[in-house]
């Protein structure tokens, strides 16, 4: 990779996870730039899902370890952080391959829940909520604001009010992805945003990602299985199969990968996403 | 009309406590009222079902207040009949009870009476009558944890003391189960054939079971509620024979009451435990009525306070705090399925 | 070394009429995925039937043991399961699509019911039946001190393992033990896998009746004596049995409550029987906070 | 089960039939046959005419019931519908206005009632109860915790009132924030080892929680009388004032120029709950709208999820037992001062089983519904009173069907905590 | 007869009114597709076929089976299989008896030899059979989820996104799946699809689907190539360019 460490802003280091018998991860070293797309692909059962819930705490690696370069509190060793303290601490933030919204909850609340920290912090442990300060009522208006630009930006603001829940499965996709926003990450780690979407719809994520990624400098780890997303928004892909990584390097590199092609793509795809 | 309560268990845990209860009373407000009811009017019973439960208690005692009653029989359990004889003392309501914790008539209240024996009494007569007659054996004594069964386990334990008989071991179950192994182990283990009782009979029918198939012979003392006759047959065989309780004098035996007593068991009633006791409350009530020529609470309550009365239950008269002037206490037991003088 | 050995039959006994009663509870749970508060009292109405049935047989002068304890169980069974059919039709099916929460309360509305039900048409007082098995094993005595094992603490035991091993085959090895578990995972897909799902639901409620027909007629046989309300500390006990275990696996209600059983007698035995629940409690708690899904059940990791 | 037109007359004979067998079979055991002491042994008792009336009523009860079912279900056809998973109610001004009714009935009930001191105490007794109720919502309600042992949290504020007062002399006003900090220390205390924990699982290690506290003061009789509790605990005074005869100390009453009358306690503590009440849930409904709020229900929704988000859930679960817990306290030292006796009995385990009935009948979440279940389940036994043996019956059978009638609660709908003007009043389709 | 006819179909949850007169039919042997943008109600209509929610107006037929007045269970019974929305696999059973979960009314006698089947179509699943379905990768579910369907035989397949997270290598496989099932096993299959092209590509009619109407019908070819479907359905942003 080119990247100067400066640059890195995660850094896994021989990441292995084992279940059972069962190696999902296998010996996985990789650096992902900040501010740029990192897609994570390979085929059913590569052990991406894992590689995302050893980086976000919802497993304890076997061996190996995941390195946050955070700007502000320095190195963080993520798989030795409590799960809520990797997002809240560390920025590092992720969606879910099977939805998991509050459904029962509106839309802009579910938003409104992933700000909970900044609030919580201008409400002062809800004392100045409780008696309705000017402090807690501007950082209110503030998490609002920021509720309803992404609810805007993603074309969700006429379904602000209805419960998470009662909707479609894709317009869940892409709440959560307008969820994971409003938490302010480093580090947006989307695991397949674009299943369930139609390709006009994928396409608009596209133009999403991309703007995250160039305008606000985010960081973006990306698992998809959309070959048309996948190629068009990555800096850098990593291929994993059966939890070793079999390629990495840019989108051109990747689809013409013979290894990639027999594992993966199979081989009327690279014709089709060339075309 | 007068409007009398009476309330108790009618529910739950105790309710066979309150069909007693319910059916001495409802026997004696019809034959009251058959004699022309009282100073002219006749009554009507008002029934409160407080199953056993303080809160329900007290609201018990504010419904009956509104009923504007004039008399009031009840609770059966000291832990409802505290808490509610507030009520009426507050409503000016005079009344009479069974409870038989001493805290009932300790409070200075006025309005309250106390037609039985307080456990302190009784706990005395039992442990005496077990450091006489028992002294010689190993004695546990064994409560349920009720205000009413510790109190009494408390007050047997000192009654033997008085009399230098010390228990070799005392222990609380939990009503309400139905295991009784352990405790039975550990009185076999310590060689004790007397237990000191306080609780109710439903418990001790099945320490009597449970010790017989455990190959251990105990003899049991208890308090009041052992009167209830499902003892006998609950404990199967000729078990509930080693029942001995301390009991209020048989009421059932004297020739006053036979013709009640006739009457209560042609109506399928056996008149037993506490029965009779409402029945007495309600000839109380006529009686002091009668004899204050009215209902109104003053009248009403100095002539119970100061009046002898002549029930079912024998002579009835109050001392300063609303307990029985005579608070005899006799040893029963039960024989062949039915309880007589300890002889 | 007597006192110790006694208090393991007795504890063990115990733990399995607890054993016994969690084991249609967990069965039950097994389906609807909540806790049934009317299981307890259920098994109060099968003991409340076997006194019944007892009574009738010794009035009809029918003596010989076994076939005594056979009809008995068959009456207990049989009528006890239509119980069980009647408390799901009309408290739980209709809120098969409501919130948890839900039949829980309709739960212990229906076990206030029985109780009261109960009491009002059978009578408050205690119903006690002569000893049908009398005696038992005079094991060895030391120091003074002899071992009693009585012959329904055999039965009882046995009884219960056997019908642990039944029903744990019946819900993991057959087909109609899969589409129990299935209706309780999601009802939903269930039946769109054609499978009928309150017919699915009836049946085991049926069958967690039974178990504890079963369980009321062991008791009732054993103490003696029954009454209304001996289903509530039974139902408490038989929950926390099967949630020691873990809920769901029937091996684990029987080991939960044989686990409880024996707290109890030792702890009733050796220190406070008076503090022997809080034991109970406080030993559930610290094995739940080390395995949060009891002991034999299976740990719940949530794929995310 | 298949879409029912009216069903012809055979049929719905067959299913009365099939209805009158199962009664049957039920009645036999319960209703037909009875066992009874007859000196020395039971005897079986036969009541056939009873069955018979039992079996017939529940025959011709099925096929008016079917009648009636059929009936009307042909209209309601036309319109069949799923309810949707999770409904969520925008504005329901009629709620509002049922709100302010009920508050201003509150208000002017011991006027109506003056003198009827078994409605204001039974009004008391809905107060306490929707108290306890708006409390254990934090935990059941918005965060979505079984909690089986709430009762636990109540006899700790009352035990800490009954304590301090008869033995420090405590006063009503001193004790009540520190008994509610006591109550919200067991509540951290409860939720520290069960945080790992879900549904039933939680479920009973809170019913045996609350098991252990009763347990506890029932034995421990130096400490907490023991089952025979607490006796003669003062009751509240106004500013000082109390309520007593005229003495010689300052009295209500005298001060008031009014005649002594018992009345004038059971008001005054009517209007004592009923403004801890208000304050209650004026502070619930606060908070669920702060961000403690909305992550208490996110956390009920989905765990994960919450964790994923940087929501620390231990400090979320634990600030909702916490709370809880207090208010369930603040309610306790209510109880106590009003009892004037506490006991252990009063603290048992269908207490609990009660609130955790009145926050699902009233719906999860629903302040409003609170009090219409508190009054339910509280009224109910109270004019059941008069039926006696059958009064818990009818009760039980009440908690069923109004479980059946309203399988989501009285008033079932979720008010979303924040809101905004969505472009275009949306219809079906996105 | 047509295999499965709706006709003004009305399905609502609650007040949401999300079928809103649908006509749609599949005929004996036939691949048809249904697309349509996000919330169109494709998984409604799917879901409305067993009774979930019910249709509220309207009429569906299954052969000469009245849907609208069957239960659920018994629509499943009588040769529909659904893969729904979401995979909706028993998370706490093995894959091997979520595999038996399905085959529960079918012909006993067809079990090992479509249990082998399956193991040739998913080869992962046999790897993964003691397994807990929850725990598996979601792609494996998805498998499972369709497997689980074609265990029960039947005659006709409902296909809710198929290809949802699946790698391409397997999503040509699946397409490659129905097709044979359509052809060798004369399976008659009803698909919704976001992956239009591949959808049409090997349907024989297609239905478009927008706030819970039909709004155009026509051969696989036809849409692939009508204009509107292209621009609202198809053109990704990388086939734009
Ligand atoms: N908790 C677990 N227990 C056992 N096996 C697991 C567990 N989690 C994952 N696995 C296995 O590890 C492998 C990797 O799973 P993972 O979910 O990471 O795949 P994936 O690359 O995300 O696949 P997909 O593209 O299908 O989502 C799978 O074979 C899965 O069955
Ligand atoms: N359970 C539910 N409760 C209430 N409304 C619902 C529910 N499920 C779906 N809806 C609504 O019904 C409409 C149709 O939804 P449906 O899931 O059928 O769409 P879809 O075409 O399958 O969309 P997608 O492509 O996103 O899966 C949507 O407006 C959705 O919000
Ligand atoms: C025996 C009864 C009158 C009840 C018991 N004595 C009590 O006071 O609780
Ligand atoms: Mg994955
Ligand atoms: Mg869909």
């Amino acid at each position: 990779m080119t990247d100067t460490p400066q640059n890195t802003l995660l850094e896994v280091n021989h990441l292995t996870m084992r279940f059972g018998g069962l190696t999902a991860l296998d010996d996985l070293s990789l650096a992902v730039p900040a501010g740029k797309v990192t897609s994570i692909i390979g085929p059913n059962g590569a052990g991406k899902t894992t590689f995302f819930n050893c980086l976000t705490g919802f497993y304890k690696p076997t061996v190996g370890d995941v390195v946050m370069h955070h700007p502000q509190h320095g190195k963080l060793i993520l798989n030795q952080l409590a799960t809520h303290r990797v997002a809240r601490h560390a920025g590092v933030v992720r969606t879910f391959q099977n939805i998991r919204l509050f459904p029962s909850m509106t839309v802009l609340e579910n938003l409104m829940v992933a700000q909970y920290n900044t609030l919580q912090h201008a409400s002062r442990f809800s004392l100045a909520g409780l008696f309705g300060l000017a402090g807690y009522r501007d950082a209110k208006a503030e998490a609002l604001a920021k509720a309803t630009t992404w609810l805007e930006r993603l074309g969700l603001l006429d379904r602000a009010n209805v419960a998470a829940g009662n909707l479609s499965y894709g317009t869940q996709r892409r709440i959560e992805i307008a969820r994971a926003l409003c938490v302010d990450p480093l580090l947006l780690c989307l695991d397949e945003p674009a299943a369930g979407l139609n390709p006009r719809e994928s396409a608009e994520l596209n133009e999403l990602l991309l703007y995250l990624s160039r305008e606000h400098d985010k960081g973006i780890l990306l698992i998809e299985h959309d070959m048309s997303v996948v190629m068009r928004v990555s800096d850098q892909i990593c291929v994993l199969n059966f939890g070793h990584k079999i390629a990495e390097g840019t989108p051109m590199q990747i689809q013409h990968d013979p290894n990639v092609i027999k594992a993966y793509l199979g081989e009327e795809e690279t014709e089709e996403a060339s075309a | 009309d007068y409007s009398v309560g009476i309330a108790g268990p009618m529910t739950g845990e105790y309710a066979s406590a309150g069909a007693q209860i319910r059916a001495g009373a409802e026997m004696a407000v019809a034959d009251i009222n058959a004699k022309g009811g009282v100073l002219g009017q006749k009554i009507k019973l008002e029934i409160g079902d407080d199953a056993c439960d303080p809160k329900q208690a007290v609201s018990v005692a504010n419904a009956m207040v509104n009923k504007h009653i004039v008399f009031m029989h009840g609770h059966w359990c000291s832990s409802s009949t505290i808490p509610a004889s507030d009520i009426y003392n507050d409503a000016q309501i005079p009344m009479a009870t069974v409870s038989t914790n001493p805290k009932v008539t300790e409070r200075g209240l006025k309005n309250i009476f106390r037609i039985m024996g307080r456990d302190d009494q009784q706990g005395g007569v039992g442990g005496g009558f077990l450091a006489e007659h028992f002294g010689s054996k190993k004695i546990a004594v064994v409560d349920d944890k009720s205000a009413y069964g510790k109190g009494l386990a408390d007050e047997m334990a000192k009654g033997m003391q008085a009399k230098g008989v010390k228990p070799v071991l005392r222990e609380s179950i939990t009503a309400g189960e139905k295991d009784y192994s352990g405790l039975i182990t550990k009185l076999k283990a310590a060689g004790v054939e007397v237990v000191a009782y306080g609780g109710y009979h439903t418990e001790v029918a099945l320490i009597l079971r449970q010790a017989q198939q455990a190959g251990l012979k105990l003899t049991i003392m208890g308090g009041d509620t052992m009167s209830n006759n499902e003892i006998v047959t609950a404990a199967g065989g000729d078990n509930a024979n080693n029942v001995l309780f301390t009991f209020a004098p048989d009421s059932r035996l004297e020739p006053a009451a036979a013709d009640v007593v006739k009457r209560f068991r042609d109506k399928k009633v056996e008149p037993d435990g506490y029965v009779l006791y409402a029945y007495a409350a309600m000839q109380l009530f006529q009686q002091a009525a009668e004899k204050a020529k009215s209902v109104k609470y003053a009248d009403l309550d100095k002539a119970i306070a100061n009046g002898s009365f002549n029930t079912v239950v024998g002579t009835l008269s109050f001392d300063a705090k609303g307990d029985l002037k005579v608070p005899a206490f006799r040893v029963y037991q039960w024989k062949g399925g039915k309880y007589e003088y300890f002889k | 070394m007597g006192q110790f050995i006694q208090q393991l039959i007795n504890g063990l006994t115990l733990g399995a009429v607890y054993g016994l009663i969690a084991l249609g509870y967990t069965m039950v749970y097994g389906i609807i995925g909540m806790i049934n508060f009317a299981h307890g009292d259920i098994y109060m109405v099968s003991a409340i039937i076997s006194v019944t049935a007892l009574t009738l047989m010794s009035a009809f002068g029918i003596s010989s043991v076994p076939l005594v304890l056979a009809l008995v169980l068959i009456i207990a069974i049989g009528f006890t399961s239509v119980y069980g059919w009647a408390v799901e039709r009309t408290a739980y099916r209709p809120l098969r699509n409501a919130s948890r929460l839900a039949p829980l309360i309709s739960a212990i509305g229906m076990s206030i019911f029985l109780q009261n039900m109960v009491q009002v048409s059978q009578g408050a007082r205690v119903k006690p039946v002569p000893t049908l098995i009398p005696g038992g094993l005079e094991l060895f005595t030391h120091n003074g001190f002899s071992v009693h094992l009585a012959y329904t603490q055999i039965m009882i035991c046995v009884v219960t393992v056997v019908l642990m091993v039944a029903f744990t085959g019946l819900i993991t090895r057959t087909s109609f033990g899969r589409q129990q578990r299935a209706c309780e995972q999601d009802r939903t897909m269930a039946s769109l896998l054609g499978i009928d799902v309150d017919k699915t639901i009836s049946y085991t409620f049926m069958l967690g009746a039974a178990l504890a027909a079963v369980a009321g007629v062991m008791v009732t046989v054993y103490y003696g004596v029954v009454d209304f309300s001996i289903g509530f500390v039974a139902g408490i006990k038989a929950f926390t049995a099967a949630v020691l275990g873990g809920v769901g696996s029937l091996p684990g209600a029987m080991l939960g409550g044989v686990l409880i059983g024996l707290i109890e007698s030792y702890w009733s035995a050796y220190l406070s029987p008076e503090y022997k629940d809080v034991a109970t409690f406080a030993i559930l708690i610290l094995v739940l906070m080390f395995r949060p899904s009891g002991l034999l059940g299976r740990p719940e990791v949530e794929k995310v | 089960m298949s879409a029912a037109h009216s069903l012809p007359l055979a049929d719905r004979l067959k299913d009365a039939v099939r209805i009158g067998i199962v009664a049957l079979l039920l009645g036999i055991p319960m209703l037909g046959l009875t066992t009874a002491d007859q000196g020395g042994g039971l005897q079986v008792l036969t009541r056939w005419p009873l069955l018979a009336q039992f079996v017939g009523v529940v025959f011709f009860g099925r096929l008016i019931l079917q009648w009636l079912v059929s009936h009307f279900q042909l209209r309601k056809l036309q319109r069949q519908r799923v309810a949707a998973k999770t409904a969520v109610v925008q504005q329901r001004p009629w709620l509002k206005w049922l709100g302010r009714v009920a508050l201003a009935f509150a208000i002017v009930l011991p006027m109506a009632f003056s003198g009827n001191r078994y409605v204001i105490d039974t009004a008391t007794t809905v107060l306490i109860y929707v108290m306890l109720g708006w409390g254990l919502n934090v935990v059941v309600g918005l965060a979505g915790l079984l909690d089986l042992g709430y009762v636990a949290f109540y006899a700790v504020g009352a035990y800490s009132y009954g304590l301090l007062s008869t033995l420090f002399g405590w006063g009503f006003w001193e004790t009540l924030p520190v008994a509610g900090g006591m109550a919200a220390l067991f509540g951290v205390l409860l939720g520290w080892p069960t945080l790992r924990l879900r549904g039933d699982y939680l479920a009973i290690v809170t019913l045996g929680f609350g098991e252990i506290i009763r347990i506890i003061l029932v034995n421990w009789t130096d400490f907490s009388g023991g089952p025979n509790g607490i006796n003669s605990i003062p009751r509240p005074s106004f500013f000082g004032l109390e309520f007593k005869p005229p003495g010689d100390t300052p009295t209500f009453a005298a001060f008031f120029h009014l005649e002594y009358s018992a009345d004038h306690r059971v008001t005054f503590l009517y209007y004592l709950i009923l403004v801890l009440a208000l304050l209650t849930n004026v502070f619930v409904s606060r908070l669920r709208r702060l961000p403690v709020g909305m992550a208490w229900e996110a956390v009920r929704e989905d765990e994960l999820a919450c964790k994923a988000l940087g929501i620390n859930v231990t400090g979320v679960k634990l600030s909702a037992y916490a709370i809880g817990a207090m208010l369930g306290g603040f309610a306790g030292v209510f109880f106590a001062a009003r009892q004037g006796f506490i006991s252990p009995e009063s603290f048992v385990f269908s207490e609990s089983a009660t609130i955790l009935a009145i926050v699902v009948l009233g719906g999860r979440g629903s302040q409003l519904g609170v009090v219409f279940a508190a009054l339910l389940l509280v009224v109910l036994p109270e004019l059941g009173r008069d039926f006696s043996d059958y009064r818990m019956l009818l009760f039980g059978a009440a908690m069923v069907l109004i479980m059946v009638w309203r399988p989501g609660g009285l008033v079932a709908r979720r008010e979303p905590t924040i809101q905004i003007d969505t472009p275009a009043a949306q219809g079906a389709t996105p | 007869m047509s295999m499965l006819k709706m006709s003004g179909v009305h399905a609502h949850y609650g007040a949401i009114h999300a079928l809103r007169g649908v006509d749609l039919t599949v005929e004996k042997g036939e691949i048809v597709t249904l697309i349509g943008a996000n919330g169109a109600g494709k998984s409604t209509l799917m879901m409305t076929l067993f009774g979930q929610p019910r249709a509220s107006e309207g009429s569906i037929q299954f052969q000469d089976l009245d849907l609208l007045k069957t239960a659920t269970h018994q629509i499943a019974r009588k040769g529909i299989a659904l893969v729904p929305e979401g995979r909706r696999i028993f998370q706490r059973m093995t894959v091997l008896e979520n595999l038996q979960m399905g085959s529960t009314f079918a012909d006993g006698a067809h079990y090992e030899e479509d249990l082998k089947r399956m193991y040739q179509m998913f080869p992962i699943l046999e790897q993964r059979l003691n397994q807990r379905a929850g725990t598996l990768s979601g792609g494996e579910q998805q498998m499972l989820a369709i497997a689980r369907a074609l265990m029960s035989r039947p005659q006709l397949l409902l296909l809710d996104e198929p290809s949802l997270g699946l790698a391409p290598i397997y999503i040509r496989q699946v397409f490659r799946i129905i097709k044979e099932l359509n052809e060798a096993w004369g399976m008659t299959i009803l698909l919704v699809e976001q992956n239009a092209h591949h959808a049409l590509r090997v349907a024989h009619r297609g239905y478009v689907l927008q706030h819970g109407a039909i709004v155009l019908a026509g051969s696989g070819k036809e849409l692939l190539e009508n204009p509107q479907v292209r621009a609202a359905y198809l053109e990704s942003g990388a086939h734009a360019e």
